[in-house]
């Protein structure tokens, strides 16, 4: 009834467009939250490096008395021990995305799914691209996760004869993505595809191809649904035939169901995969939220 | 310490040929490198990719070259720049009800752009030269400021600029005169402009003076504090003016622009032949910095001979490779 | 007696120019031997060979009749040979009994035994008349204290060969007194001492041999004894020297400069003053009296109160540039820290006072270089090569390079504090007459110096300054050393005074 | 005479208790804030956390304090602290089949970093005081060397520790003795010894006369060139101490392992009242300055008071803040 909660929610900090969506969801959720359970108090600590979110982590522990956590690790491995040392304390605890690397320790676990993310885009190129076809790939920041998203993509067109060109790192981001795609559109006459692996990256890529006038030659498979990607979409444009989602709101979802775990008797444990879909410029409507800053 | 001095000088002719020479080695090298990679290397295209895309951190290094020249440091320009950017959209899409989407918009941008440029270098010349406080500290403060501004202004994602005002705006960056893009032309004539004034005015004789020795500078009538101020707004208005050059390229401007332009600009000034400790600056050192820090980046991206992991390891070796050449210099400092 | 210290033809070239033109030259114990010569003549460039600071380009050097080359510092000083630079050689930041020590810590175990280094510290500055806290900043010293250290430091190493540059150069009379009675001392001692000085009084005063050195040739090793201080002169310059001050110029009526109430806070207490137009006005005192700080105040380069007119108009405090718009110049004594750009060239430091004279927009190259060739004829200033760093000169000509820099920015009243430091007799007696000559052209002029024969052959009127006020004023006949002595030292003002 | 030496000493003890308090009381302000927003700030809990958590760039930044004094910089610490870790866990996880899990592993491990950074300094010291290449460039070089080489090591991921070996490491960093956790005695023994070495021994002193005045101090028979690359390689030993801190506690290292370290170690320096541009170093002051900056993080996340996106902008004003009361000694420098 009147008994009060408090809940630590630490995440990456807005480093990148999807990191950016996902804190705006973060803080959208909390504020509804709190209007609606005025029982429910929220700390978010947004975390520049695993280090600080550890640190984080602990403030949240040993000052504010939280009764549970909602993290999306920063890395995997060194959120680790701390956290199994806050669910030790009797914490519940939600983890988002990126797993622990020992299981069982939190008590929900909210994610979306890298491999899905790789599998689905590389599905579309080897069902549209065929023997001897080029493609460049945009990697994110080298991270476990841009591994598996990697992975499961070469995974899904091994055998499709498709050949990739090259591979860097655009970070996830906008400007360097443009400067590596710039580098690879003088490097390579023929380039029939691209995977930017994210809409932040498209986006550079997308100006890129364009000043280099080969808009013709080319499409481009960006990920995670950034909205002005899938307006583009919406509005039918032809080098952007699909995305693929990878929803910063899932963030939204670990918050609000620990919430409800935390304020009612509703069991909300287990583990919740949002899968990775594919969006095509039919179904593109359903993915368009004009309000998210992502 | 006569001696000294004239040790210093005595190696100085050969001295300078070397710390001359040395960059542009590094650049002539990098650039046979290239050509021999990539047959696409010198190519119209390729060259103004690569000479375009210098221009942002080109314009500010080059105002970097002053504030360490007369002594100083600025950790917040990346920042600043973003800040920038992102003041610059917001007040563009703002104002394309009154003033619609056009030439007068754009002009209302650049100089909301210069403007905020120009005040951002005036509190850091202000706190660091009037108030006196360390320019690292006060620049590290100001890096974190105006970053997490821009993170808050944009909500933490990206703002945008308006689609048509960014179609509008685009040629900004990627038309250009005879053949050469707008940035390049206008780093060529900031790069120009500052060469002359660090080496024909008084103002860069002063910067040049008061980063040799603060006290025989103040011992001389030179306005020690203003020169120093000047210096920050100086920077200020360039990074103001990368901006311009930047928002058309992309439209847009999060917190995660920027980051690391200031390590950037630096190593380009230093790798010119500017003296960290202040005393001794050249413009077009710093060209030549930031040009070579730029080809690296294309011939990794050309080349993808080793592992992309690696090639911050590559970077590395390059840049203390192209300062090796002009170790001899050392003395000076 | 043998010699400690001895060279056979020693060459020294900096790039191409030969600035030693093999020298032969010896050192025995237990003689002061006198290094005179002019203004780049080669002096310095020699005691830095013989204290291992440079190598030779050729020629040898013995030590004990062995020839030697010193790797580095640390192999002269092992050696028992230590030097006191022209130049000062200490770490500003750092404080006196740290730079007395540098290089030398006493230690007790792993840790410094500071307790040691500061009562032997003071001692040795005790030694020397100076009272100085060994834990001050050396920055926070005044330029003679600072010379002092430099002293305390070289004496405090046992010195078998103790080779001073010019150690008298910043420093008063009595000082003086004090340093020559510690020379003494040494000789008696059996070390070897190598002296040079452009005060030839002194030179007679102590040394046992004099060499001359000229434009890097060695002229004449000779006995002190009967070696006159007008010969020495001679020698040095290489031709007859006439009377040393030209006459006084007679000052105007006009009062150009008016102090009123002037306080330094710390320094100086409520100095007033007049200055009239066409004058030599001559400010004497002892070291720390505050003659500097007064004339830092009166420009604006120190905060300070009180009133300054120039022409009736008063200036803006605190502002160096509208003394300087105002007619008002003035010339620091400390050449190093203040007065050059050692690492730029010539050109630049010489112009940078003046800098609006030659272009508001873009600097005229052409009329900067002519202002050099003008500086270099008008002043002596003797540099091989027009390009070198204003560091690479020597001490002397770095001095005129410093006087030519004040006077390009055509100062209607001058104020130059220490104007002939560390230079040669045959240039003093050319700075006296261009002194003399801006003064009959209607300029004004201030000398402060702590060399009074200097001040006495000069000024038509001296201020003497003592403990931070002025402490009197003389004219004409009244203006001998004893009266201005006994006024800085405020004999009569206050009786059974120590300073 | 007298009047001088009086004067000069008054004015002395005047800037130097400001010069001194300045870092002092802003701490104590912090402290202060910390403890009215939440009672449990000053728990046992909270100021183990803090005070461990500052022990990483606590004791890099002691080292830091003897490279900035001697007049260097140090840029790549926390790209070295990176790759130290996962040389150090690669090493441990290599030797699990031969050592077994236990003491012996450990002290192996230990070994392994304490080596690796002590190689990594003397290879940053050998570039910069023999090679002669300004040391700016040195480190920013090796920064980019060790981030790309760790981000190789571990194939883009993470190199994590063995899992029992990793239970039986992690006591290192969450014990400790009589109630005061490992990494903190650590830390104060760390800070003491670098407190002991700076003001009384004559490394300290030649540290000082060498940033303050190279030539000086080489006249002075300071082994000038022993000195500063003695300065980088106490500072790489550091790091090594830092990361056998490190590794229990998060049990992994990645790429991202200690981003901006350096700018954080070196804010610390200069926040302590360490002069940048070398001469005067206080390793006391350094610790005060890691303190605060650690102090700030905690309190922001003890308040939830404003926008985390605004934390950025808190922290810097609050960095020049905490300088802004020393400014008198601004003349010192
Ligand atoms: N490092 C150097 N590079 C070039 N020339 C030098 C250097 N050091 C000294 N010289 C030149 O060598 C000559 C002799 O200089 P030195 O300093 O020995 O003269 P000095 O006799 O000590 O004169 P002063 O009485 O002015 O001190 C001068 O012409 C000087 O310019
Ligand atoms: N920057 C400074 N900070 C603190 N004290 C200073 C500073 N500069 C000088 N002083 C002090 O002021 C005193 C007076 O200076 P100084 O000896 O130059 O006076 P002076 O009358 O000009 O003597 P002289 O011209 O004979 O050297 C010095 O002894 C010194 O201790
Ligand atoms: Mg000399
Ligand atoms: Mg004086």
């Amino acid at each position: 009834q009147d008994e009060s909660y408090t809940i630590g929610v630490a995440i990456p900090s807005a480093t990148h467009g999807f990191m950016g969506g996902l804190n705006y969801h973060a803080r959208a959720a909390i504020e509804r939250l709190e209007a609606t359970y005025p029982q429910l108090e929220f700390v978010l600590a947004t975390a520049g490096d695993a280090a600080k979110m550890v640190n984080d982590i602990e403030d949240m522990v040993a000052t504010r008395d939280i009764d549970a956590l909602v993290v999306l690790p920063f890395e995997s491995e060194p959120l680790t021990s701390p956290v199994q040392a806050v669910k030790e304390q009797g914490v519940w605890v939600t983890v988002v995305d990126r797993g622990l690397s020992v299981e069982g320790i939190e008590d929900l676990y909210v994610a979306g799914d890298n491999t899905g993310f790789g599998r689905v885009a590389g599905e579309y190129f080897a069902e549209t691209l065929g023997e001897g076809d080029n493609i460049v790939v945009l990697r994110g920041i080298p991270t476990t996760l841009d591994n598996e998203r990697v992975d499961a993509f070469n995974a899904a067109i091994e055998g499709s004869g498709i050949n990739v060109l090259d591979m860097q790192h655009g970070n996830w981001n906008r400007d360097d993505a443009f400067n590596v795609m710039q580098d690879f559109l003088s490097k390579y006459d023929d380039i029939d595809a691209v995977w930017a692996a994210d809409d932040d990256m498209a986006v550079g890529v997308l100006e890129a191809i364009d000043q280099a006038g080969r808009s013709g030659d080319m499409w481009v498979v960006g990920g995670a649904g950034m909205k002005e990607i899938i307006q583009r979409m919406m509005d039918g444009d032809p080098m952007l035939p699909v995305n693929v989602t990878y929803p910063p709101a899932q963030i939204a979802t670990a918050i609000e169901l620990t919430a409800l775990g935390l304020v009612s008797a509703t069991p909300v444990a287990g583990r919740f995969i949002i899968g990775s879909q594919r969006i095509t410029p039919e179904n593109a409507e359903q993915y368009y939220f004009p309000d998210s800053p992502f | 310490m006569t001696d000294t001095t004239a040790t210093t000088g005595h190696r100085k002719g050969r001295r300078i040929s070397l710390h001359v020479l040395g960059p542009v080695l590094a650049l002539i090298a990098l650039v046979i490198l290239g050509a021999s990679l990539n047959s696409n290397f010198l190519s119209y295209g390729n060259v103004t990719n690569v000479l375009a895309r210098s221009a942002f951190i080109g314009i500010i290094a080059v105002g970097m070259t002053f504030v360490i020249t007369a002594g100083g440091i600025d950790l917040s320009v990346g920042s600043m720049a973003a800040f920038v950017a992102g003041v610059m959209i917001m007040a563009m899409n703002a104002m394309i009800p009154t003033l619609g989407v056009g030439v007068s918009l754009v002009m209302a941008g650049m100089a909301v752009a210069l403007v905020t440029g120009f005040s951002a270098g005036l509190i850091n010349g202000f706190l660091i030269s009037k108030v006196g406080i360390e320019a690292f500290i006060v620049t590290l403060g100001s890096m974190g400021i105006y970053r997490s501004l821009t993170t808050w202004l944009a909500d933490g994602g990206t703002l945008s600029l308006n689609f048509d005002a960014r179609s509008f705006y685009r040629p900004v960056y990627y038309d250009g005169l005879f053949g050469i893009a707008w940035p390049i032309i206008v780093f060529a004539l900031v790069a120009i402009l500052g060469e002359l004034a660090m080496r024909k005015t008084p103002f860069g004789r002063h910067c040049a003076a008061l980063g040799a020795n603060e006290q025989v500078a103040k011992y001389s009538a030179v306005k020690v504090d203003r020169v120093r101020m000047a210096t920050y707004v100086l920077l200020g208005m360039l990074v103001g003016v990368a901006t311009i050059m930047y928002v058309p390229r992309l439209g847009s401007a999060s917190g995660s622009t920027g980051v690391l332009w200031e390590l950037e600009a630096i190593a380009a000034v230093i790798i010119g032949g500017t003296v960290l400790k202040g005393g001794f600056g050249r413009v077009w050192g710093t060209v030549v910095g930031v040009l070579i820090l730029s080809l690296i980046d294309n011939i990794l991206n050309l080349a993808s001979i080793v592992s992309p992991y690696l090639n911050g390891a590559i970077q590395g070796v390059i840049v203390i490779l192209a300062v090796v050449l002009q170790r001899e210099g050392k003395s000076a400092d | 007696m043998s010699a400690v210290l001895e060279t056979r033809g020693v060459t020294r070239s900096f790039g191409p120019i030969e600035v030693l033109h093999g020298v032969d030259f010896s050192l025995v114990p237990g003689e002061v031997h006198a290094l005179i010569g002019e203004n780049g003549a080669g002096k310095s460039t020699m005691m830095k060979i013989l204290g291992g600071y440079l190598a030779p380009s050729g020629g040898t050097v013995l030590l004990d009749g062995e020839p030697v080359t010193f790797p580095d510092q640390r192999a002269a000083e092992d050696a028992g040979i230590l030097m006191i630079h022209q130049e000062f050689n200490l770490a500003l930041q750092l404080t006196v009994e740290e730079n007395i020590f540098l290089g030398r810590e006493k230690r007790r175990g792993p840790f410094l035994d500071r307790r040691a280094m500061q009562d032997e510290a003071r001692k040795l500055l005790r030694r020397l008349d100076c009272h100085v806290d060994p834990g001050t900043r050396v920055r926070d010293l005044s330029v003679p204290n600072r010379q002092m250290v430099e002293i305390a430091r070289a004496l405090g190493r046992n010195a078998r060969v103790l080779i001073m540059d010019e150690p008298t150069a910043v420093l008063t009379g009595r000082e003086t007194d004090v340093l020559l009675k510690q020379i003494e001392r040494l000789k008696a001692q059996g070390a070897a001492i190598l002296y040079t000085s452009h005060k030839l009084d002194e030179v007679a005063r102590i040394a046992d041999r004099v060499t001359v050195l000229r434009d890097g040739a060695h002229i004449v090793t000779r006995a002190a004894e009967g070696f006159t201080e007008h010969a020495m002169a001679e020698a040095m310059v290489g031709r007859e020297l006439s009377g040393l001050f030209p006459a006084r110029p007679v000052p105007g009526d006009e009062v150009v400069l008016e102090v009123e109430g002037l306080t330094v806070p710390g320094h100086v207490r409520d100095a007033s003053f007049k200055l009239r137009r066409g004058e030599v006005l001559g400010f004497a005192g002892l070291v720390g009296a505050g003659r500097t700080e007064l004339m830092e105040g009166i420009v604006g380069l120190r905060p300070a109160t009180g009133t300054v007119r120039v022409n009736g108009v008063p200036i803006r405090p605190g502002s160096v540039l509208s003394a300087r718009q105002a007619g008002l110049v003035y010339l620091t004594e400390d050449r190093k820290e203040k007065g050059l750009l050692l690492g730029k060239n010539l050109t630049e430091n010489l112009t940078l006072l003046a800098l609006d004279r030659f272009g508001r927009i873009a600097i005229d190259k052409r009329a900067e270089d002519r202002a050099l060739t003008g500086a270099i004829r008008e002043f002596d200033i003797r540099a091989k090569d027009r390009r070198m760093p204003a560091g690479s000169l020597s001490g002397g000509n770095q001095q005129k390079l410093l006087l030519a820099k004040t006077m390009l920015a055509e100062p209607r009243i001058v104020i130059i504090d220490e104007p002939t430091r560390g230079i040669d007799i045959g240039t003093k007696q050319q700075i006296y007459e261009f002194i003399a000559a801006l003064a009959a052209e209607g300029k004004s002029v201030i000398v402060v110096s702590s060399e009074l024969p200097e001040i006495i052959g000069l000024s038509a009127r001296v201020v003497v300054m003592g403990r931070g006020h002025i402490a009197g004023e003389l004219t004409g006949a009244q203006i001998t050393e004893d009266a201005i002595l006994r006024r800085a030292m405020g004999v009569g003002e206050m009786a059974g005074a120590d300073a």
